[in-house]
């Protein structure tokens, strides 16, 4: 409880600051805040506290919570500082982005904490709405609008379908509690109306995790929006989300049917096929990241496919590991396109090696992550979806799966390709020294949690 | 714990060498190579009066639940292996001494980054790091060969090097899981118990899995079409790596992983897998008689002779499989020689059409002489390190299948037929305008080659303690599956 | 005693190494005595090592190191001193030596004169290697040796593409013949589990376990290698082009005991080629058909050197005659004699070209005799010794295999006698257009025709010395014991180490034999004196021939013509429609096209995401109804 | 079940389910965003009155609790989007989504 | 009875205004049309008891929302705005998505046998009432209605930067 209520504060502090005219403050305040979540998470560990639970208490910061909170606090303060130089430091645009992305970062716990189908709900939403804002946040640029307007229009579409499910799942069993639903169903034979509300539900999540086919809004709001906001959206948004869908088919709606698995199976196929193909005939490396972030969706689906008996720690790691690799990947595209105004597309990158090669590394090895080469934490994250699937016997998915993943690094390797192939009179590309040591903290991250991946046995997850 | 030292001093050589930067580049990576070999011979010492305070191995758990650890361990296969690979580092790096490559440190500490990985690769007694290090390995060469080859497109050529390989170890990669979900471990040890326990068709589908990851780098006859542009597009350094050493991870793979862990397989469905090698043998040698190129010649050739080695291999038998160790380490110096022998008519003639040579014995008799030696090593004459191990495998193939012996023996005739026409159109015949001033070699070339040729007849005449090292670990290896 | 062994192939690796890598800066009669005085040391050796084996010595297995080790294949490096191995040593070593002092004098104005008798020592070094050999490995590798250095000896002059060529074609020939024995090798390991001779052979019988169908296979694939390396139909066609190197080459090499490998090799198996009657058919026809086709060839070869070549053709194949009809004793004799006359001829020949200043066709020469009396001498002898006329050693070693012949197959027996008849012939008309008629070189040639140095003739008088009295190691049975002294010594020297047929004909029959044989040979040599001496008439010149057989001889029946259409065409088409369509468009294209084709999928499937909000919805509206549908 | 006289829960199930499929069908056939909008807001309604009428038919508050939850995220998505509406309008001045398409492939 | 044909009417008159919104060419005319749906709708929820929800429903849609609408509306000044209709084939497409989703959103609710398990309980009028609730409202969704406001918070700071000028 304690995260969300810092959460909120930090968000109307920020507020405040800015009304105090004190923005500068605006970033380290942030920054602090999230640190105290943090540690607020590693206090808390273990201690599975229901707040209010005498007032029916709809949250539980279980380690699942408190995991995933600590997580998306922590990209958070990466990204916070990785774009700390974005906005003139007493701008009130800063304040107002910095207080949106808190906002949402509430809503994002609430989807990892909720127990109730109206916390979800409010969860997505709070999420979301800020989001959207945060997506046209370029004012005067009608792509920025158009981004933000095609997120925020299909989201709300969307989210009526996600409520319409709901409405259905209450119908049939009377209740928003996740623990009663799943009581309610014996084991596994949905009735008609569970299963259509468990449908829309499924069908609602899957266009906020951008799996196919309610992945089409992803690539453009991905390159339209402002490249620090996609960055957010890559890492935490879609984290949140897939937090959310994992805690609901893993724990209410549970045991899922055949039928479902099989369903999400094919959607996670689609993805696969369509993300990487597309992502293969990009001209601008940022709509190309936005495929491929398409992309590790359909893998993160496959733990939701096993969410019964898969270990949430593997999502988790999955979450972190994509998250960190996006994140610096999206930055060092922002940092590349923004000093040639705006152009992101491959050929921008050419020579970076030369320009900066501490970003041309960094976005190699984020890149590899992704990709999913040892020795980077991207291949054990997808080493996890792979065996886990091994497990519950989608051969053929893993196959479609190692086989895209070829592709995948097919694309990245034209990304990479662009950064070593030299040019003349290239001029130098400066970033500021936060952002330098991030960068490099974050390209060691990347390898170091895979020789920590160990550590996440010892969790207790 | 000198397996962990054999890893980490590349390591840590690479990046200090990353970070002194390009002066001293060069002489650090050759210490690193001098370090690499004394640590190897000091191992290769322990292994043979017996390693009672088990200072080959090593194991420290990695993740529990998923049984993979950092498990490493020198028996007589990996020591082989080991001392080609740091026998060959040195070689490369003081064979590089005649190009100076633009950012020195970045280029040799990706070489002992590579040197690193397969060094772990040949060391590590847990599949998963195998897997791991097999993968890691591609990505130094990668930038080695993109950023410091002069082919026009070098882009092209490199993606589809490093896609094509890592499309086939993505195979092997399930084909891994797949025996794990059964062992629950990947200590090699386990996968064997494992991979035997399971029905043949089942061990037969795995064994797919890994020979097409395997087939993809050694490389095998329709999978082998990366291999010539690459080494045609790489700075000669680096082909020495690849060829020499990197795609023997391969076929040490198939020794130490696929051919006693799925013996039952390789029995009812291998047959097409040595086929394919067999096969590759014969096409590779016809596609060397045509080419104009010296070093296109070299890069078929050396599909011809790993198609005998792969087939050895699979024969499964302990002949074909100490034959492999023994062409293993043999081609790795052969290839290097040959490479370098390019390396030197490059520099000097700018190109390397065999036609528009000849009479270079005449202006540098010493040259001709080590490159016949090296020739003479690549057609397997005997009393050259070539023979001992395409003897030993079409011995083992033999016993597997006559007629694959027959076609893969044809080597024997066709390596003669396009390596002595090479040397002849090269080195004999009379001189021309361009040949004429063919300059006389450098003091560090006589040493690179001469240590080649010395190595190829030392382990031609006198094999034995390599084959006496690897031989009882082979026959262990072998003891579970000889029915 | 037989420790010694180990030094007699020292010497001459000794003398290779000390003349590559310290030659240099010494004078020529220096280094030509290093390198004779190596080979003579291992002679000294080898006598050693041959009284004792003849004073009954039990064949020893002598280890130099640990060689191969795999599982259960152990190959030692280690030498077999027997009879057989031992006799071998003796001439080689002794022709050896003769043929280093030799060249001493004929290569001696050769700017590559170290190289020369480096070579020659290394060949020496391999070629004991080939005969101590203890296993058909350590064999092998004197086996490929000896093929090294003939490839280094024949391209000796590499300046000139022609003498590449023939060096080329000679490994790559051997080349063939060799995957034959390998691959005999494989099987015989796969059935034996051994491949030393001592433990298949001498002391160990490991072959007893073979079948007999298996046994056939493994001979004929040895035979193969045998074919290659002896120059048997249809491997023969490199030793012919071998001339192209110096003549001491082809008389050590190409005449005295390389090209005697295959037999060694045949009889050192003797007792698995007891085992299979078919493998002995298809030597005895192979060898035929090879001593056929030499002799007739010869017939009308003018190169000096290529009729010496035919006519080690078909000796060779006589030879093998002896050996498949199971008389391998006969065979070694055979062996061993025409080492003698054999290099005897082809030093005489050198002596000419030397003197002929390079000049090697007979129609060139002639009335030699006033100029070169002891090589002519010299080579007189050999040709009769090659002609078979009592007393020489060819008399003797070729009438025992008529003999044989007579014994076990008539039909070889007859096809023998024509063999000799056409040898006498050839082998006279040779001498009488080379020594007699009147001189038809150039006149400047004429006019420094000299003889020999000291260095080059006395070789010849020595070998023309033991072609003169080799003969009598081996008498034949009959005429021994009725001579009352038993001296049909080579046979039970022999004996144990090689299968003997079991021959026995009475005195009658025997002398009958040597006199049909001599009658032929007489008959032949007076023929060939009355063309070529009494009318003088000469070879005729290459245009004035019309006589269909004689082209065909001429041609040597086309086998190289034919070789090229049927194998060296095929491999060269195949190669390059390989390399211009296959590789390429098939298996290079298959890769691309997976490629482009991902990428059109690609921009297919791009034009879905068409940026309208409308389109966007549809597609979320049909996944719905899709997923509600599904499930 | 019966809600109350002759009408079951179907009834108004089928209702909202008339409705929803309406709003979605207009958000298709309309190009003007506030009239896709609107149509956004009767697929709420829609679901309104489903849950309405369950939390009649289970006779608990819950759900109308809900569905007043939901009329604030209504509210506040409302306000959100005109804002965005707004915006767009100001820079592209059409309120017509077919010109949204600078964003493709 | 009366309460069915009630039913009956309302829903029909929903329907066909929710039609009208779609169909009409106005702007002005879509939201008053919008707006008698949703009267129907309150309309319904007086008959299911949910008196409360009915009054609220018309303050916050027909008294708030829409005329946020309207206002936008005027203020882009779009009445009789001249938007060519859809080509053809997206309108039959959209009339061939909507029918079908129609058609199978009603199959799959009517199949609801499951739900006449449910027992009633003897209903109790109460439960819509202001003061069953708030009750509700204020105790167990205690934190729903917290997040509520952090929510708002979000969405007014966005409102208001989307809405400010860009300075600078």
């Amino acid at each position: 409880m304690k995260e969300i209520i810092i959460i909120s504060v930090l968000g109307i502090a920020i507020l405040a600051l800015d009304i105090l005219k004190l923005r500068k403050l605006s970033l380290p305040a942030a920054v602090i805040g999230l640190l105290a979540m943090i540690t607020s998470c590693v206090m808390d560990w273990g201690h599975n506290e229901t707040p209010f639970a005498e007032y029916g208490g709809m949250l539980k910061f279980d380690n699942y919570a408190l995991g995933f909170t600590a997580v998306f606090g922590i990209l958070g303060i990466f990204w916070l500082l990785m774009n700390s130089d974005q906005y003139a430091a007493n701008s009130s645009k800063r304040t107002d982005i910095f207080t949106l992305m808190i906002f949402s970062l509430c809503g994002a716990i609430v989807l990892s904490a909720y127990t109730n189908l109206v916390m979800l709900f409010l969860g997505v939403e709070i999420l979301s709405i800020p989001v959207y804002v945060l997506a046209a946040s370029d004012r005067k640029n009608v792509i920025s609008n158009e981004a933000g307007f095609k997120y925020f229009f299909m989201g709300a579409v969307a989210s009526a379908v996600l409520l319409f499910g709901i409405a259905l799942v209450y119908g049939a069993c009377g209740s928003f509690e996740i623990s009663e639903i799943s009581s309610k169903l014996n084991n596994g034979n949905y009735s008609a109306l569970m299963t259509f509300g468990a449908i829309l539900m499924l069908a609602g999540f899957a266009f906020k995790v951008s799996v196919a086919p309610f992945h089409m809004w992803a690539p453009d709001v991905y390159q339209g929006a402002p490249t620090p906001i996609t960055a957010y959206m890559s890492t935490i948004v879609k984290g949140a989300a897939f937090a959310g869908m994992f805690r609901l088919f893993g724990s209410a709606l549970m045991p899922m049917p055949e039928a479902f698995v099989t369903a999400m199976a094919y959607m996670a196929a689609i993805t696969l096929i369509v993300a990487n193909l597309v992502a293969i005939v990009q001209s601008s490396s940022k709509r190309l990241l936005a495929y491929s972030s398409i992309s590790h969706a359909a893998f993160m689906l496959g733990f939701v496919m096993m969410a019964q008996e898969a270990p949430a720690k593997y999502l988790l790691y999955y979450v972190l590991t994509y998250g960190v690799a996006s994140l610096t990947a999206f930055s060092v595209l922002h940092h590349v396109s923004s000093i040639q105004n705006g152009d992101d597309s491959l050929t921008a990158f050419k020579g970076l090696i030369k320009r900066n090669p501490l970003l041309a590394i960094a976005m190699t090895i984020s890149l590899f992550s992704m990709a999913g080469i040892p020795p980077m934490s991207g291949f054990l994250a997808k080493y996890y979806v792979i065996t886990e699937l091994l497990g519950g016997g989608y051969i053929y998915l893993v196959v479609l799966m190692v086989i895209t993943s070829a592709i995948g690094a097919w694309y990245y390797l034209r990304l990479i390709m662009a950064m070593f192939t030299p040019i003349e009179n290239a001029g130098r590309i400066v970033v500021g020294d936060i952002q330098r040591y991030l960068y490099l903290f974050l390209t060691l991250l990347i390898v170091v949690l895979f020789f920590l991946a160990g550590l996440l046995e010892i969790m207790g997850l | 714990m000198l397996t962990l030292l054999l890893i980490a001093i590349p390591l840590f050589m690479a990046f200090a060498i990353f970070l002194m930067g390009a002066k001293s580049a060069r002489q650090l990576a050759l210490i690193a190579g001098i370090a690499q070999l004394l640590v190897t011979i000091g191992a290769i010492a322990v292994h043979h009066e017996g390693d009672s305070s088990g200072l080959l191995s090593f194991n420290q758990q990695w993740i529990g639940p998923l049984g993979m650890s950092f498990a490493f361990s020198l028996d007589g296969i990996s020591l082989v292996m080991v001392l080609l690979t740091s026998l060959m580092l040195p070689l490369i790096v003081y064979a590089s001494y005649n190009r100076d490559y633009k950012n020195t440190h970045i280029f040799y500490g990706l070489m002992l980054l590579m040197v690193a990985s397969m060094t772990g690769a040949f060391t590590t007694s847990d599949g998963m790091l195998f897997y791991i290090f097999y993968e890691f390995a591609l990505i130094p060469v990668y930038f080695m060969i993109l950023i410091w080859s002069d082919a026009e497109n070098k882009g092209k050529t490199t993606l589809k090097f490093f896609i094509y390989t890592l499309f086939g170890s993505l195979f092997m990669l399930i084909s891994l899981l797949y025996v794990y979900q059964i062992s629950g471990s990947f200590a090699i040890a386990d996968l064997y118990e494992a991979g035997r326990s399971m029905s043949s068709t089942e061990q037969g589908w795995v064994f797919a899995g890994f020979f097409i990851a395997f087939a993809v780098k050694i490389p095998v006859f329709p999978f082998h079409s990366w291999q010539p542009a690459t080494y045609a597009a790489a700075p000669t350094a680096a082909t020495m790596l690849l060829a020499g050493i990197m795609l023997k991870m391969a076929s040490y793979g198939l020794i130490r992983l696929v051919v006693p862990m799925l013996p039952d397989g390789i029995a009812e469905y291998g047959f097409w897998a040595l086929l394919l090698s067999a096969i590759s043998v014969i096409y590779a040698s016809a596609l060397a008689i045509v080419q104009k190129k010296y070093k296109a010649l070299i890069a078929w050739s050396s599909i011809a002779h790993l198609g005998v080695l792969a087939a050895g291999i699979l024969s499964g038998n302990a002949q074909g499989v100490q034959g492999g160790v023994m062409e293993m380490l043999s081609h790795g110096i052969l290839t290097i020689g040959l490479f370098f022998v390019y390396d030197i008519i490059e520099t000097r003639m700018k190109h390397d059409d065999m036609s528009k040579m000849g009479g270079i014995r005449d202006v540098n008799p010493l040259f001709a002489f080590m490159f016949f030696a090296i020739v003479m090593g690549s057609v397997a004459l005997p009393m050259t390190s070539g023979f001992v191990g395409e003897f030993l495998l079409l011995l083992g193939l033999y016993q597997y299948n006559a007629m694959l012996a027959g076609i893969a023996g044809l080597t024997v005739i066709l390596g003669a037929v396009y390596m002595l026409r090479a040397f002849q159109q090269m080195m004999l015949g009379p001189t021309n305008e361009l040949t004429k001033h063919f300059a006389p070699l450098t003091g560090h070339e006589k040493t690179v080659l001469g240590i080649v040729v010395a190595l190829v007849v030392i382990l031609g005449v006198y094999p034995d303690p390599i084959l006496s090292i690897s031989n009882p670990t082979v026959e262990t290896l072998l003891q579970g599956i000889l029915r | 005693m037989e420790k010694l062994v180990t030094l007699i192939p020292l010497f001459p690796l000794a003398g290779f190494l000390y003349i590559t890598f310290f030659g240099k800066g010494f004078g020529k009669n220096f280094i030509g005595s290093l390198g004779a005085g190596a080979i003579f040391l291992s002679f000294i050796v080898s006598v050693l090592v041959f009284s004792t084996q003849m004073h009954g010595a039990h064949p020893t297995v002598v280890k130099v190191f640990d060689w191969i080790t795999a599982g259960s294949f152990n190959i030692d490096f280690a030498f077999l001193v027997d009879p057989l191995s031992s006799i071998y040593l003796l001439f080689i070593t002794g022709v050896g030596f003769l043929i280093h002092v030799y060249s001493i004098g004929y290569m001696h104005d050769d700017e590559g004169f170290n190289r020369f008798i480096a070579y020659l020592n290394l060949f020496v070094f391999f070629m004991l290697i080939l005969v101590l050999g203890d296993s058909y490995v350590t064999m092998f590798v004197g086996w490929e040796g000896v093929g090294l250095c003939s490839f280094m000896l024949i391209g000796f002059w590499y300046k000139d593409m022609k003498n590449n060529e023939a060096a080329k074609k000679a490994f790559i020939v051997n080349r063939i013949g060799d995957l034959g024995l390998i691959l005999g090798m494989c099987l015989l390991f796969a059935y034996s589990g051994t491949l030393s001779f001592d433990e298949l052979f001498i002391t160990g019988n490991d072959i007893s376990g073979i079948p007999g169908a298996v046994a056939t296979t493994i001979g004929i694939l040895l035979f193969i290698g045998a074919m290659g390396k002896s120059a048997q139909i249809p491997l023969h066609t490199w030793l012919p082009d071998a001339m192209a190197g110096p003549t001491p080459v082809s008389a050590l090499i190409h005449a005295a005991t390389m090209v005697t490998a295959g037999i060694y090799m045949v009889a050192r198996s003797s007792n698995l080629y007891a085992m299979s009657e078919i493998a002995g058919d298809v030597i005895v026809w192979a060898g035929i058909l090879t001593s056929l086709m030499g002799a007739t060839i010869a017939l009308t070869q003018n190169d000096i050197k290529k009729v010496l070549a035919y006519s080690t053709v078909s000796q060779l194949g006589l030879m093998f005659v002896a050996l498949g009809l199971g008389a391998y004793s006969t065979a070694v004799f055979h062996v061993i004699t025409h080492a003698f006359f054999k290099a005897l001829l082809f030093l005489g020949s050198g002596s000419v070209i030397h003197g002929m200043g390079g000049e090697q066709d007979i129609r060139r020469m002639g009335g030699l005799k006033k100029w070169m009396p002891i090589t002519h001498a010299t080579f007189l002898i050999g040709t009769i010794a090659i002609a078979g006329i009592f007393p020489f050693a060819g008399f003797f070693s070729k009438d025992q295999i008529v003999a044989v012949a007579f014994e076990e197959n008539k039909i070889m027996f007859v096809l023998s006698l024509v063999v000799s008849a056409c040898t006498a012939f050839y082998m006279f008309r040779l001498y009488f257009l080379t020594f007699h008629g009147k001189f038809r070189g150039t006149h400047d040639q004429e006019h420094h025709l000299h003889e020999s140095p000291k260095v080059m003739t006395i070789p010849l008088i020595v070998l023309a010395v033991l072609s003169v009295v080799g003969g009598f190691i081996g008498l034949p049975h009959a005429v021994g014991e009725n001579m009352g002294m038993h001296w049909h010594w080579l046979d039970h020297y022999l004996d144990g180490t090689l299968v003997m047929p079991a021959l026995h004909m009475d005195l009658g029959t025997e002398i009958l034999l040597m006199g049909l044989a001599t009658l032929v040979a007489v008959g032949a040599i007076f023929y060939a004196w009355l063309i070529y001496k009494k009318r003088g008439e000469l070879a005729l010149e290459d245009k004035e021939i019309e006589s269909g057989a004689h082209t065909l001889l001429l041609n040597k029946y086309w086998f190289d013509e034919l070789y090229e259409k049927i194998i060296r065409k095929p491999v060269d088409a195949v190669s390059s429609f390989f390399g211009k369509s296959v590789e390429p468009h098939l298996i290079d294209g298959l890769v691309e096209g997976t490629g482009s084709a991902t990428e059109a999928t690609g921009n297919k499937l791009r034009l879905l995401q068409s940026g309208s909000l409308f389109m966007y919805i549809l597609i979320f509206t049909i996944g719905l109804i899709a997923l509600l549908i599904f499930i | 079940m019966q809600l109350f006289h002759n009408i079951t829960i179907n009834h108004y199930l089928t209702l909202s389910a008339v409705l929803f499929a309406l709003g979605l069908f207009g958000i298709l056939y309309r190009r003007n965003a506030i009239i896709m909008f609107m149509c956004v807001e009767l697929m709420l309604n829609a679901v309104n009155i489903t849950l309405v009428a369950f939390s009649k038919m289970w006779n608990q508050t819950d759900a109308q609790v809900f569905v007043f939850f939901i009329m604030v995220v209504a509210a506040a998505e409302v306000a959100v989007g005109l804002a965005i509406l707004m915006m767009l309008y100001r820079n592209m001045h059409t309120t017509d989504t077919t010109f949204l398409d600078k964003l493709k492939f | 009875m009366i309460s069915e044909y009630v039913f009956w009417f309302l829903s029909f008159v929903a329907v066909f205004s929710a039609a009208g919104m779609i169909f009409s060419k106005n702007p002005v005319y879509s939201v008053l049309s919008l707006i008698v749906t949703f009267f129907a709708i309150a309309g319904h929820y007086f008959l299911l008891g949910a008196q409360f929800l009915a009054a609220v429903h018309i303050i916050v849609y027909a008294g708030a929302i829409m005329v946020l609408f309207l206002y936008v509306i005027m203020m882009l000044n779009l009445n009789k705005l001249e938007e060519e209709k859809r080509t053809l084939w997206a309108k039959s497409l959209s009339v061939v998505a909507g029918g079908i989703l129609m058609l199978v959103v009603v199959a799959a609710l009517r199949r609801t046998d499951e739900l006449q398990a449910v027992q009633s309980a003897p209903y109790d009028g109460e439960i819509g009432t202001t003061q069953t609730l708030g009750k509700v409202l204020y105790k167990e969704f205690l934190l729903p209605f917290e997040l509520a406001s952090v929510l708002f918070l979000g969405a007014m700071v966005g409102a208001v930067y989307l809405s400010k000028k860009e300075l600078a």
